[in-house]
């Protein structure tokens, strides 16, 4: 079934080819049939997904593939997967909807909804591997597309960002595949994530080490992680609304989703020695995100700039490696998809309806557009943390948790990363409210005054209500998700556990 | 009621999304929603005071909670935690509440984004009561941050005026930098409570001494950072003057009645914590004092040179608050909450009728006023009662709960009841001068005034004569059941009880009284007395002559006044309030543009300039590289050739060299 | 063995003064005789070394084939008889520090490797061992060499034949 | 003297099995069939030469595929094993007829358009086939040399096959001369080798260099020897600093010839490497194991770097080459330290050369193709494609991010296998090297992205939306290529078991 | 007689020879300096064949010299083509293509 989630989208895509390319209805209806068909698959994961036992995989599907290299076809979700899984799904339906009238230029619907469905087989497939080939394959999957939908559809420097993310993102996973290997031959000679996690704590500490760096790299670009982001704001700025959606919903969460999955679980020890210097570059991100948004002029930049902070606190999260902190990571992860997403999707309705998305030119949003304007700030005091909303269960765990960090970790360090990471919760205030009163508040620029801007139309609140849905639920409600992804974090951070035990 | 008290904050949560949703479509926009939703909470907060009040002996706080989220083991619960002071709190919210959204139905009559505020007053009460009724920290927090949000969308109601977002932002990011303290401060105490963010359990093992005292004070001070900022101390008041830029009413509710008393009633909450964290059992002077002692006066001083109402009330309000928190820092627990409760009825007055005046004369500033008296009556003999309540004239509200406060300085904080003693001279002082600015004289506006409708009057009303008997439930006069301290105490079951009483003291209260009629005397001397040269000057020559000694006499008085009243007044006042502008304020505007600046700098250099920089330098020296290394490729056949044999020669050597 | 050593002494001083005229006459048809030269003396080496068979085919093959082709290379590239202009280019500097280079690097070793080690002379190898290895050991290599010279002659054809 | 004569009377023919030549055979008999095929065509049937000799090239796979099927383990050796018939051989002979197969039905128009010669094309063409088919059976000095030359010799000339274009002269030239010479230098190699060891068979090679003691084989001279041998192959394969050659012959060489060159001629002069280094070399790793280190490094880098600045596709392509060559080096590197590394680095050799020829010459064929319409080879000519050929567009990428080594490509297979390798062997050199080529694999993506880039983002140059006209073959080439890449991307077992095949 | 005696006049032929390929410009000369080495690897494997007392060494030189010759057919072809098409062999001026 969970092969089903994965290689319908690349079918669907395969059969979309195929499809003439005039007839836009029939491959508009196509591709939104495949994906709601996706997505529908998904449904029946969380039906049937046993939360008892959210710490185990489930629906694994484990069979022969390269037995030359002993790579096995092995994937299954767990606690940590399955929100993961689905939010991709969504993601993915709620941009077919969103595009449905207002494809960006080059006109070319077929290719772009091509190239939607094989992003989703990429992070689908990325979520539910559990092989590291295999994961790795997934995980370039998603290059492809982005890449060319970024320098197909994107913005007036559209190639130069294509290019740059796609360097980016490759150099670091040329070096992850040769940790993958050398995880091959010191863990046993296997690429079972699973195996590896029974084995890999027998690896000598140097060895995991200098590993654990190659996996860093890999996973660091694409959280991004400073100083290792700059592929980030050009990428976001260029692509087309659903592509940043996409980028920051799904594609950022496939690094961070990597150290929770593979390298944390797989080298605790290395973790350990990481983890100090990773919580560090994750605070510099927080402060650092904040102080790129306050000097931004373009609105989608300064979302995109907020990825950086924001995924700083997962990272920070994830750093502590306690369970407090990978669940606040996980969570974070969802909220920030859900959040950011939304922020993408308004500024790429700000960017059709003014034709820029320039924030000193913009203003009085909410005289001309109300709801967007509404909208724009829920999601704004969303993405600063407000609790109760989803945004707040992401940030506040993570810095609860680096108050006290997994054993043998400095205290004194994740202290102070706290108080940091705190302190950036007020920068985030600070930029995201800016934003919001030159966007929102005030009047319109005399050059607006007169032109009608239409408020939020139909495939938009289609595409819109479910994520707002999630945020408030997720916010009001955090154990929806903590009790799915509870179990499956213990699992990870047994292996530190272990080691503080036997410190 | 009581175990049922998560009801009434619900109800106005309901209101919010209902209005939300169909306000715009309801006869009354919404308002009716409001009111009615408010009302219910109100009469069932009075059920609760009622029930708790009627409870018998030693009364139990009423604990109710369930499982809200939970992560490695360590359950998070959300539940309610309600016992004399949850009560207190949920009547003047609700109450206060209920009177301002009646007053809003005519102060925002025909205001274009009418049904929103009514929606943000359901949310913002809703938020404020959720707070109250709090049973843990986390909890606490979201009640703090989403009252904080409230805050920041009515400040900003009238966000077309860039001057009134400003504010609200100004407003959010002074207070949420304050809530970095108050996070951290939950976070610290989570931990030092072993993972558990219940707030009776926190009071009692901090009054144990189960937690060091270094986690105790560190938290605590941390959380003090967060009331500081929440309740506008010194020096995070900045901000509160600014939030004057909302509507009056949101004004009366927020920012004077309920949400900036959340500091206080945080500290009150959490007593145990700040009493043994800051050893305020040992006497002596510590954090929370001496920050309330300073607001006290640096407010008060600042309130004599405000030309806008509101900003006269505002400085107030903060010089108030710097009274229950200094209270609370002298170990005077029930006056500190009495204070509280009392003056959320003579403010919240002081607001509405502002508000009034300012409907009626479009401008909020004194200088415009003048000879509302007759014009305005009601509007005025409800100012002049709440004017004198704050004043702290017996019998009115203020007198009980301020001389009590100062009482409770005089038990080993001696230097704070002086303190008090200032403010409350200074305070007496300052409104006196706003009432006659306002009530007296001329009228120096343009429009044309008129007494507010009664949507407005009512609430007028019904608060003053609040301000006159509130105080009363301090006293005896009221039976002993029903006597504030007796429901209103804090006890901790299983710790041992620190909150002592201090016995109404004659001296102390006469001595109050005194300062307090001494600053109005001398205030109204001044402006009153000051009129008549100015009068006669107007006047032929003759007369001028004819007045030679009555002018020297008030020569004296002037010298008298200008000498004295001057001196201490209007420079004092005139320093502290340039250096608020410009060093305090300055202080965190200039944080807000430095940041920025920086932010500017940062992204310029460090990020477009060394990082990219120095990825692009890469691909450059990667391409500088190709375009050196195709020099080699010359196309003659023999320089290739030549490559080849040398090449091979070459290696040759080295490898022989080298194997 | 004075005779041998005499005879190569001669040969190889013939060859080498040759091959020396041959990379840097300024003559196109003199270098071709110089080359001739040189392959003679190659094939009294191989006498000297009692491998009269490959002896004879350097003769017929090299002298009477290839040599005779060269020049009519030479004639049909017009290349004046007599004396012109330099037939090299600019970088003979750097060629002859290379052809020093190779020189000194197979000289050491090859003096390193075989010493004074001496050919132990086993006598004339018939021309029959020699036919035998080819059609023996090498038969593979000998059928697709004549592919190979097919190809050869087909595409030289191909490739000079005017149209 | 008696024993010379005696050894003149006794001769006896050497045992040859048919079976096991039987593919030399075919091929053979073809290129005759088709030079006299071609004498006696006239103009107008000449496309039945072209035919004649792709089905004579099918018609060799026959025996291959019952050789291979007759107990494929079972190792048919002749000659005191200096011609053997293998796996190894069996699946390089497969690759070298399927190449040969998919540029005969690259050139086929395009011989044919151009009015060059026909019937000797393809006869040449054959020729160096078959050059390479021996050289994947060949186990002594002399018939590699034999081999060798047969496969280049052709090449020469077809390299100038365009007689009236001056770009095509100097290409031939330039090949043939630095061929010629590179030969030379590796027959003086040879000559030391046979000279120290006394024999042209390769496994009597080996025995003699593993000898120990002062006259062992680990002396300069040997050093030397295998050096100048394995420079003659280096030029083969256009490695750095041996590949300058590669970018002029590649660019003037008619497009079909080029991906011959580039895939066939390229292979065959690994084949004979693999041959040389792992049965004749094979105990003096300590010399071949830098040097090939040196060469992989440089000619992934400088081939990289290089390509970089390149306009004209088939010069990048041939700096690609030099690069892609560079990473089918890296093996050989690490090969020496233990034999199970020898066995993985093997793998990925082979199984790189199989990919690679799959890619590169699928690439070709877009490039032929589009060169029909734009009469260009500028990579600018590319622009916009993507909306007039979307087909070509897509295929070109495909293959494009497919020697860059994008999963779920065929190439990243190549690359996984080829990291494998290295850090198999493990020693901090190998994972050093192992880095080096993963930076270099992101280079490489930078001019790779660059022509996707024109296709899909630029637009047309000249306004002609015109749709490419794809003659038949062409897209049988394209289809055979890009199913082979598409399905090694999604099951790589397939291929990398004949890699282990072949390397077992 | 000495081995090296001979291959050291080899070497030094070799050596000629590499002189004449990169110092020559007219194409026919340097398909002489080609020769040259040739000859060169051939006196090589005729002087180890007796050294070692084998015969392979001749065999080897047979086939050198067959190839070799087949070599010098198609240089001269090619030479011939480029001087129809340039009137001129200097193989130093032919660098239409390069970097």
């Amino acid at each position: 079934m969970l092969s089903v989630a994965i290689l319908l989208p690349i079918i669907g895509a395969v059969v979309l080819a195929a499809l003439p390319k005039g007839r836009e209805e029939i491959l508009k209806a196509w591709a939104l049939l495949v994906t709601l068909a996706t997505a529908g698959v998904g449904v029946y994961l969380l039906v049937a997904f046993d939360y008892a036992k959210s710490g185990q995989l489930q629906f694994t599907v484990n069979t022969e593939w390269i037995p030359v290299i002993n790579s096995r076809y092995h994937i299954g979700i767990d606690g940590i997967s399955l929100p993961m899984l689905i939010l991709s799904m969504v993601i993915t339906v709620l941009c077919v909807i969103y595009s449905w009238d207002h494809f960006p230029e080059p006109h070319n619907p077929k290719a772009f909804l091509i190239l939607m469905l094989l992003l989703e087989t990429g992070m689908n497939g990325t979520f539910a591997a559990e092989d590291l080939i295999l994961f790795f394959v997934f995980f370039e999957l998603v290059l492809l597309p982005m890449y060319f939908m970024i320098g197909v559809w994107g913005g007036p420097n559209r190639q130069y960002a294509a290019i740059k993310f796609f360097l980016y993102t490759l150099f670091g996973s040329a070096l992850m595949i040769l940790a993958f290997l050398a995880l091959y031959f010191k863990g046993g000679e296997t690429f079972d994530i699973p195996l590896l996690i029974a084995q890999g704590g027998t690896i000598g500490h140097s060895t995991q080490v200098l590993i654990f760096a190659g996996l860093f790299m890999g996973f660091a670009i694409k959280v991004p992680m400073f100083p290792f982001h700059t592929w980030l704001p050009d990428a976001h700025t260029e692509a087309p609304t659903v592509g940043s959606v996409i980028l920051a919903a799904v594609l950022l969460k496939l690094g961070t989703y990597g150290f929770i999955r593979i390298a944390i679980p797989i080298l605790p020890d290395a973790a350990m020695t990481w983890a100090p210097w990773i919580g560090l570059l994750a605070v510099i991100g927080i402060i650092y995100g904040a102080l790129g948004c306050l000097a931004q002029k373009d609105m989608k930049r300064l979302i995109a700039f907020s990825s950086v902070a924001h995924m700083g606190f997962v990272m920070l999260g994830i750093a502590t490696l306690t369970s407090f902190g990978i669940n606040a990571a996980v969570f974070g992860m969802v909220a920030h998809g859900l959040i950011t997403g939304m922020l993408f999707f308004i500024a790429g309705s700000v960017q059709e309806r003014f034709n820029t998305r320039e924030i000193s030119r913009l203003g009085g949003l909410l005289l001309q557009a109300p709801r967007l304007g509404w909208v724009l700030g829920f999601c704004v005091f969303a993405s600063l943390g407000l609790p109760g909303l989803a945004g707040f269960w992401g940030e506040f765990p993570a810095i609860l948790a680096s108050y006290q960090p997994a054993q043998g970790l400095q205290l004194w360090v994740f202290r102070t990363y706290m108080v940091v990471a705190s302190i950036g919760t007020v920068f985030a205030a600070g930029y995201l409210l800016w934003m919001l009163q030159r966007v929102a508040f005030g009047t319109a620029k005399t050059e607006f005054e007169k032109s009608h801007i239409h408020d939020i139309h139909i495939p938009e609140y289609i595409a819109w209500t479910p994520l707002l849905l999630g945020i408030v639920a997720l916010g009001i409600f955090p154990s929806l998700l903590f009790h799915v992804t509870d179990k499956a974090v213990t699992v990870v951070t047994s292996g530190v556990t272990q080691l503080a035990s036997a410190r | 009621m009581l175990e049922n008290a998560w009801l009434i904050p619900l109800i106005p949560a309901i209101s919010f999304v209902v209005i939300l949703a169909f306000g715009k479509r309801l006869p009354a926009k919404g308002a009716e929603v409001g009111i009615g939703a408010i009302g219910v909470s109100f009469v069932l907060a009075m059920v609760a005071v009622v029930q708790w009040v009627g409870r018998d002996e030693p009364r139990e706080a009423v604990e109710r909670h369930l499982t809200w989220w939970k992560v490695g083991g360590v359950d998070i619960g959300a539940g309610i935690h309600v016992d004399g002071l949850t009560v207190m709190m949920l009547v003047v919210v609700t109450f206060i509440s209920l009177l301002v959204q009646v007053y809003s139905t005519g102060y925002m009559e025909g205001d274009r984004r009418y049904t929103y505020f009514f929606a943000a007053l359901s949310l913002f009460t809703a938020s404020m009561l959720m707070l109250v009724v709090a049973d843990n920290t986390l909890q606490l927090l979201v009640g703090w941050e989403l009252v904080g949000v409230c805050s920041f969308m009515l400040i900003g109601h009238w966000w077309e005026e860039e001057a009134n977002s400003s504010a609200a932002i100004k407003a959010f990011l002074t207070t949420r930098t304050g809530d970095v303290g108050l996070m951290l401060g939950v976070i610290t105490l989570f931990f030092a409570a072993g993972q558990n963010f219940d707030i009776a359990n926190l009071n009692r093992m901090a009054i144990n001494g189960d937690i060091s005292h270094g986690l105790l004070l560190t938290g605590a001070a941390l959380l003090f950072l967060g009331v500081m900022g929440k309740s506008a101390q010194f020096p995070l008041h900045v901000w509160l003057p600014d939030a004057m830029a909302g509507p009056t009413p949101v004004s009366a509710l927020i920012h004077a009645a309920t949400m900036v008393v959340a500091g206080v009633y945080l500290v009150a909450r959490i007593y145990g914590v700040f009493w043994s964290g800051f050893s305020i059992g040992d006497g002596g002077i510590n954090l929370i004092a001496i920050i309330g002692g300073i607001t006290v006066i640096i407010a008060a001083a600042l309130a004599f040179v405000q030309d806008d109402i509101k900003k006269v009330l505002a400085y107030s309000t903060i010089s108030q608050l710097g009274y229950m928190v200094m209270a609370l820092g002298v170990g005077a627990w029930t006056a500190g909450v009495f204070h509280l409760f009392t003056h959320a009825f003579f403010k919240a007055l002081l607001f509405l009728g502002s508000g009034s005046l300012i409907h009626a004369v479009h401008s909020n500033n004194m200088s415009e006023m003048g000879g509302m008296r007759k014009k305005m009556p009601t509007t005025f003999w409800t100012f002049m009662v709440g004017s004198m309540a704050l004043a702290g004239i017996p019998p009115l509200a203020g007198f009980w709960s301020k001389d009590e406060i100062i009482n409770g300085a005089s038990h080993g904080f001696e230097l704070f009841m002086v303190v008090g003693l200032l403010g409350a001279f200074m305070t007496a002082a300052y409104m006196t001068r706003a009432v006659y600015l306002v009530f007296f004289g001329e009228y120096r506006g343009h429009a044309h005034p008129h007494e507010s409708p009664p949507a407005m009057a009512w609430p007028l009303k019904i608060l003053g004569v609040l301000s006159v008997v509130g105080g009363l439930v301090g006293t005896a006069i009221v039976g002993d059941t029903w006597r504030f301290a007796h429901w209103m105490r804090f006890d901790v079951p299983g710790a041992k009880e620190i909150v002592e009483e201090h016995a109404f003291n004659l001296p102390v209260a006469t001595l109050s009284v005194a300062v307090g009629l001494i600053g109005i005397g001398i205030a109204a001397g001044y402006y009153l007395r000051n009129m008549f040269p100015r009068g006669a000057a107007e006047k032929s020559g003759l007369v001028r002559l004819g007045y030679k000694v009555l002018v020297n006499k008030y020569y004296l008085d002037n010298l008298y006044i200008d000498g004295i009243v001057r001196t201490i007044q209007y420079p004092i006042a005139k320093a502290a309030y340039w250096i608020n502008q410009n060093v305090i304020d300055g202080v965190v505007n200039g944080v807000g543009i430095g940041t920025r600046k920086t932010a500017q700098v940062v992204y310029d250099v460090v990020d477009q300039k060394v990082i990219d920089g120095a990825v692009n330098g890469a691909g450059f020296t990667a391409e500088e590289g190709g375009i050196v290394l195709r020099q080699t490729q010359t196309g003659r056949v023999q320089t290739y050739a030549a490559v080849l044999f040398g090449a091979s020669a070459l290696i040759a050597v080295g490898l022989v060299l080298f194997t | 063995m004075v005779p041998e050593n005499i005879a190569f002494g001669l040969m190889a001083a013939a060859m080498v003064g040759a091959g020396f005229r041959l990379v840097t006459t300024k003559n196109v048809v003199r270098a071709a005789l110089y080359l001739a030269v040189v392959l003679g003396g190659v094939a009294g080496i191989f006498v000297l070394l009692g491998s009269e068979f490959v002896a004879w085919v350097q003769v017929l093959v090299y002298i009477g084939a290839i040599v005779v082709l060269l020049l009519f290379g030479v004639m049909l590239t017009r290349a004046p008889i007599g004396k012109e202009g330099d037939l090299d280019n600019d970088q003979r500097w750097t060629a002859a520090l290379v052809a020093l280079f190779v020189l000194g690097a197979l000289a050491s070793v090859l003096a390193d490797a075989w010493g004074t080690q001496k050919i132990k002379f086993q006598g004339v190898q018939r021309t029959a061992a020699v036919s035998d290895s080819i059609f023996g050991t090498y038969v593979v290599p000998f059928e697709v060499a004549s592919v190979l010279l097919l190809a050869a002659l087909v595409g030289a054809v191909a490739l000079a034949r005017r149209d | 003297m008696l024993a010379a004569a005696a050894a003149a009377t006794s001769f006896k023919a050497p045992s040859l099995d048919y079976h096991a030549l039987a593919p030399e055979i075919v091929l053979t008999a073809t290129l005759l069939l088709v030079l006299v095929a071609d004498l006696f065509a006239s103009e107008d049937q000449k496309w039945l030469v072209a035919n004649l000799a792709g089905f004579g090239l099918l018609a060799t796979m026959v025996p291959i595929v019952t050789l291979a099927l007759s107990g494929g383990s079972h190792v048919r050796s002749m000659i005191g094993g200096s011609y053997v018939v293998d796996d190894f051989s069996l699946v390089l002979k497969g690759l070298f007829i399927v190449v040969g197969y998919v540029v005969c039905l690259m050139a086929h128009r395009y011989v044919e358009e151009g009015d060059y010669y026909e019937g000797e094309f393809y006869f040449l063409l054959l020729c160096s086939i078959l050059g390479m088919v021996v050289m994947a059976s060949a186990r002594d000095l002399i018939t590699i040399f034999v081999a060798l030359e047969t496969l280049s010799i052709p090449g020469y000339i077809l390299a100038g096959w365009r007689k009236r274009d001056l770009k095509s002269n100097e290409a031939s030239l330039k090949y043939y001369l630095l061929g010629v010479m590179a030969s030379a230098v590796m027959l003086y190699g040879m000559s030391l080798i046979f000279g120290f060891t006394g024999s042209t068979l390769l496994t009597d090679i080996g025995t003699a260099i593993n000898a120990p003691g002062p006259n062992g084989g680990h002396q300069a001279v040997v050093t030397v020897g295998i050096l100048f041998i394995i420079v003659g192959f280096a030029f083969k394969v256009s490695a750095v600093p041996f590949h300058a050659w590669a970018p002029d012959t590649y660019e003037g060489a008619p497009t079909p010839v080029t991906a011959f060159l580039s895939v066939a001629s390229k292979t065959g002069g690994f084949v004979a490497l693999f041959e040389l280094v792992y049965v004749g070399f094979f105990g003096r790793s300590d010399v071949w194991g830098p040097l090939f280190g040196i060469l992989a490094v440089l000619s992934m880098t400088v081939g990289n770097l290089i390509a970089l600045r390149q306009t004209n596709i088939v010069r990048m392509l041939a700096y690609s080459s030099i690069a892609q060559a560079g990473f089918i080096l890296i093996p050989f590197a690490v090969a020496g330290t233990s034999p199970r590394a020898a066995q993985s680095a093997l793998t990925a050799s082979i199984v790189y050369l199989l990919v690679y020829a799959a890619m590169n010459l699928g690439a070709f064929s877009v490039v032929i193709a589009v060169a029909r319409k734009t009469r260009s080879g500028e990579i600018s000519s590319y622009g916009g494609l993507f909306e007039y050929a979307p087909g070509l567009a897509v295929l070109m990428t495909i293959f494009m991010f497919s020697l860059a080594g994008i999963p779920p490509l065929a190439g990243a297979w190549a690359k996984i296998f080829v990291f494998r390798a290295v850090l198999d062997a493990g020693t901090g050199w190998a994972v050093a090297l192992g880095v080096v080529a993963a930076v270099n694999s992101v280079i490489g993506l930078f001019y790779y992205s660059s022509v996707a880039r024109q296709m899909w983002m630029t637009p047309v140059p000249d306004g002609d939306r015109t749709p490419v006209a794809v003659p038949a073959p062409l897209v049988a080439a394209l289809g055979i290529t890009v199913s082979v890449v598409l399905a090694i991307g999604v099951y790589p077992q397939a291929f990398a078991r004949l890699g282990e095949l072949a390397s077992g | 007689m000495y081995l090296n005696q001979f291959l050291m006049l080899a070497a030094v032929l070799f050596a000629m020879g590499v002189y004449g390929v990169l110092a020559r410009k007219n194409g026919v000369l340097v398909l002489m300096s080609i020769e040259l080495m040739l000859n060169a690897v051939n006196i090589n494997l005729v002087a180890f064949g007796a050294f070692n007392n084998t015969v392979a060494g001749q065999t080897f030189a047979l086939f050198v010299i067959a190839i070799a010759a087949a070599e010098v057919g198609v240089g001269l072809a090619i030479i011939l083509l480029i001087f129809r098409n340039r009137a001129s062999v200097d193989i130093d001026e032919i660098d239409a293509m390069r970097g």
